[in-house]
């Protein structure tokens, strides 16, 4: 099994319409080339889940300065005015998600949980349409997992075979959104052969990998 | 009553890093909170929280020494102290939610007499997004908002927020350049009056009803 | 009708490793399942999962040779291939639950012919507990039970299962001495027979109403 | 603050009657001389989360036999004839939970969740008393924290700081019980100097740790 593509080979993975989680915050732990390459390719309609917006030209903003993408699924808009502007045109769709609840959502759907409870968001917005449950005497909102088609991921180190090494801050989401989507493509910084990852310090294993870009 | 900007911004941290006791795991907002780090007392050790993924935040690089992997939660090149310690986002809010970060310091644009606070969105303005906000004003152990105690000549300490909240009930202590406010079970109590401030202006410039104690003392500065 | 205890798990084993395929992950249980990493047919490259906290999971070390920090999911002293990779509990059952295990072959007491599943507990008697197998069972793509037909006589693939669940209409597959049986909305049916076995005698071992398709061929061994 | 103490300083935290979460798998990564001073202390009535209640002479299972325990939360007791000979007898209290709920309700309770939803159990015995969500056309059964007042840990690699590499096998739920208790002593392997371990190669950061034992 050869998980090593080209990036068009990889691209063959992402069609309109697909839901697609990238890993990063604030435009650091992205994969960029696979972000370029989305623009470069014309994808559109995509529904991003994302930590946040990034900025008009770095990370997944670029997506939505180019309009590749008709929805977003994130925690915050506030670095990229142009997410605002298309969403008070309503030429884009926003779900805020408190970061904890979006992080806690997206591993709901890599670990097969059909949700989760958290206190974070009652008594605000947040927790219009969802169901409220009550343990112990204390409320809490039922969040709902967050799948994707494809995970597009930055791994700092990465194996032959998919194990995924994140180099410090560059980490974030991009463990979890690698457990939550049907294809996983990571753009490995640096390519290595099997076995030159300590097994212990492997933060994602290679069974979560489908495809591996340079 | 304290009238210059960068003097109403020194009160402000400088009694919060005053609240801090050695040991504690501290989350310090983008904006006025990051300056807390600069007056946190001798013989203090903290370690602070950054969202996207550690404990353990240094001070600013100096420039040509930064690390292009290790950024704070505002995406701005940062370093880390002897000790730190990297995670995933899943992690990072185990640690917020969980009931594991002593205190967060954040900004608000209203808090009320019940402890709510609203600090994410202007309906129809501005919408940055909620961030960590609304976990870290759930799952800290105590929430201290950092602010000017008004806006524009408006008060930003009010009976009932009206703009959208970040967290019901949430809010322990409110800190702005005329005093420190407490929020208890019987309301709000203003137990510390800032230098050069009357008890008259903090209430003039305070919607909230504000409860002041026999025992109100000079703000710890 | 085989009779041979060890030509029995032969049989049962070597059929499950020719349903692997490469690059599959692989959870195979306590006992007689384990044996199936033996037979793995030529060019297949499947990863083994343990419950305990990896992928990757290899052959036991020579006497003398055991790492003291690397066991498997029954605390014998294991290895792991090149390209392994080790974490926590919550990540051993992310890919468990999650969908990301393709295969898991567990032994039962009973199985019937809905799929139901019991192999974790004898009320009065034996109660070892569930460990991973109610994970496993409702996580795995494919659940390939591995068993002998019969206990001491009696069938073990009832119409209905008497003994405690360990998950309701989950099972994909069960191999036996006698042949191979797949749970699907019709029934369960006889895809494969044994050696030396006549479509009879499996009839008469079996309590569940077994579908006997036209198409039956020889098991795959 | 210094967190190193002696076995006998960090026995004062445990007390008679506490819930006490237990890393290891069977008796992998347990710590074992944490195990041996609670039973010279004569430590009584405890409720015991742990994977496995370990084997009478190896782990957790040593309380079990030295009458410690009251209850054990666990996946599994097949390894330990006396935890079935002692329920049997009612002597013990056992509480038996798939494994993957096991970590699940424990990471809980550490990170804040008021419970989580998972499919394992639907159909079973599990489910009795508890209850049932419908999300998407899927059951699932809620399943709340399991929080203790003492986590006791086993770390390959411990700094003086606290932070916690785990090496191997030895990981299991060891990081998860670090999150879920009041108090939680780890016992080093081996104690390093602040700054040897690679802060991207923490396991446990140091914040969960109170007291550290070599």
């Amino acid at each position: 099994m050869n998980k090593i593509k080209t990036i068009e080979q990889a691209l063959d993975y992402i069609k309109d319409g697909m839901t697609i989680a990238v890993g990063g915050f604030l435009a650091v732990g992205t994969p960029d080339k696979l972000i370029d390459a989305v623009i470069a390719k014309g994808v559109k309609d995509i529904t991003l889940i994302c930590n946040d917006s990034g900025f008009p030209d770095r990370g997944v903003g670029k997506w939505v300065v180019n309009k590749n993408v008709k929805r977003v699924i994130v925690s915050h808009i506030g670095t990229n005015p142009e997410t605002g502007r298309q969403m008070n045109e309503k030429e884009l769709e926003v779900e805020l998600v408190p970061q904890g609840t979006l992080a806690e959502r997206v591993r709901a759907a890599g670990a097969g949980l059909g949700g989760i409870l958290t206190p974070t968001g009652i008594g605000t917005v947040v927790e219009e349409g969802k169901q409220k449950l009550n343990v112990d005497g204390k409320e809490y909102l039922l969040e709902l997992p967050l799948k994707a088609d494809v995970a597009l991921i930055k791994g700092s180190i990465v194996d032959k075979k998919g194990n995924i090494y994140y180099s410090k801050a560059t980490r974030n989401f991009n463990p979890i959104m690698a457990t939550s989507a049907d294809v996983v493509i990571v753009e490995a910084e640096k390519l290595v052969e099997v076995g030159e990852i300590d097994p212990t310090d492997v933060m994602t294993p290679s069974i979560f990998v489908d495809v591996i870009v340079q | 009553m304290i009238q210059d900007k960068d003097r109403k911004r020194e009160v402000i941290v400088k009694r919060i890093a005053n609240e801090l006791k050695d040991g504690e795991l501290v989350n310090l907002g983008i904006g006025m909170p990051t300056l807390v780090a600069n007056y946190i007392p001798e013989g203090i050790d903290i370690l602070l929280h950054s969202e996207n993924g550690f404990v353990g935040l240094g001070p600013s690089p100096k420039l040509g020494e930064e690390d292009k992997d290790i950024v704070n939660a505002g995406s701005q090149p940062a370093t880390h102290v002897e000790g730190a310690a990297f995670f995933d986002s899943a992690m990072s809010f185990t640690i917020i939610r969980g009931g594991h970060l002593d205190v967060t310091v954040l900004g608000a644009l209203q808090v009320d007499q019940e402890g709510n606070l609203a600090n994410w969105m202007i309906p129809g303005k501005m919408v940055p997004g909620m961030g960590g906000a609304m976990d870290l004003v759930v799952g800290a152990k105590k929430v201290i908002v950092a602010m000017e105690h008004t806006a524009k000549g408006e008060t930003k300490i009010l009976k009932k927020c009206s703009l959208p909240l970040t967290a019901a009930g949430q809010v322990d202590m409110i800190v702005t350049e005329m005093g420190v406010m407490k929020v208890t079970p019987k309301g709000l109590v203003l137990t510390e009056l800032a230098p050069e401030t009357t008890v008259e202006e903090v209430i003039a410039a305070t919607e909230a009803e504000l409860i002041i104690p026999e025992d109100l003392i000079p703000m710890n500065v």
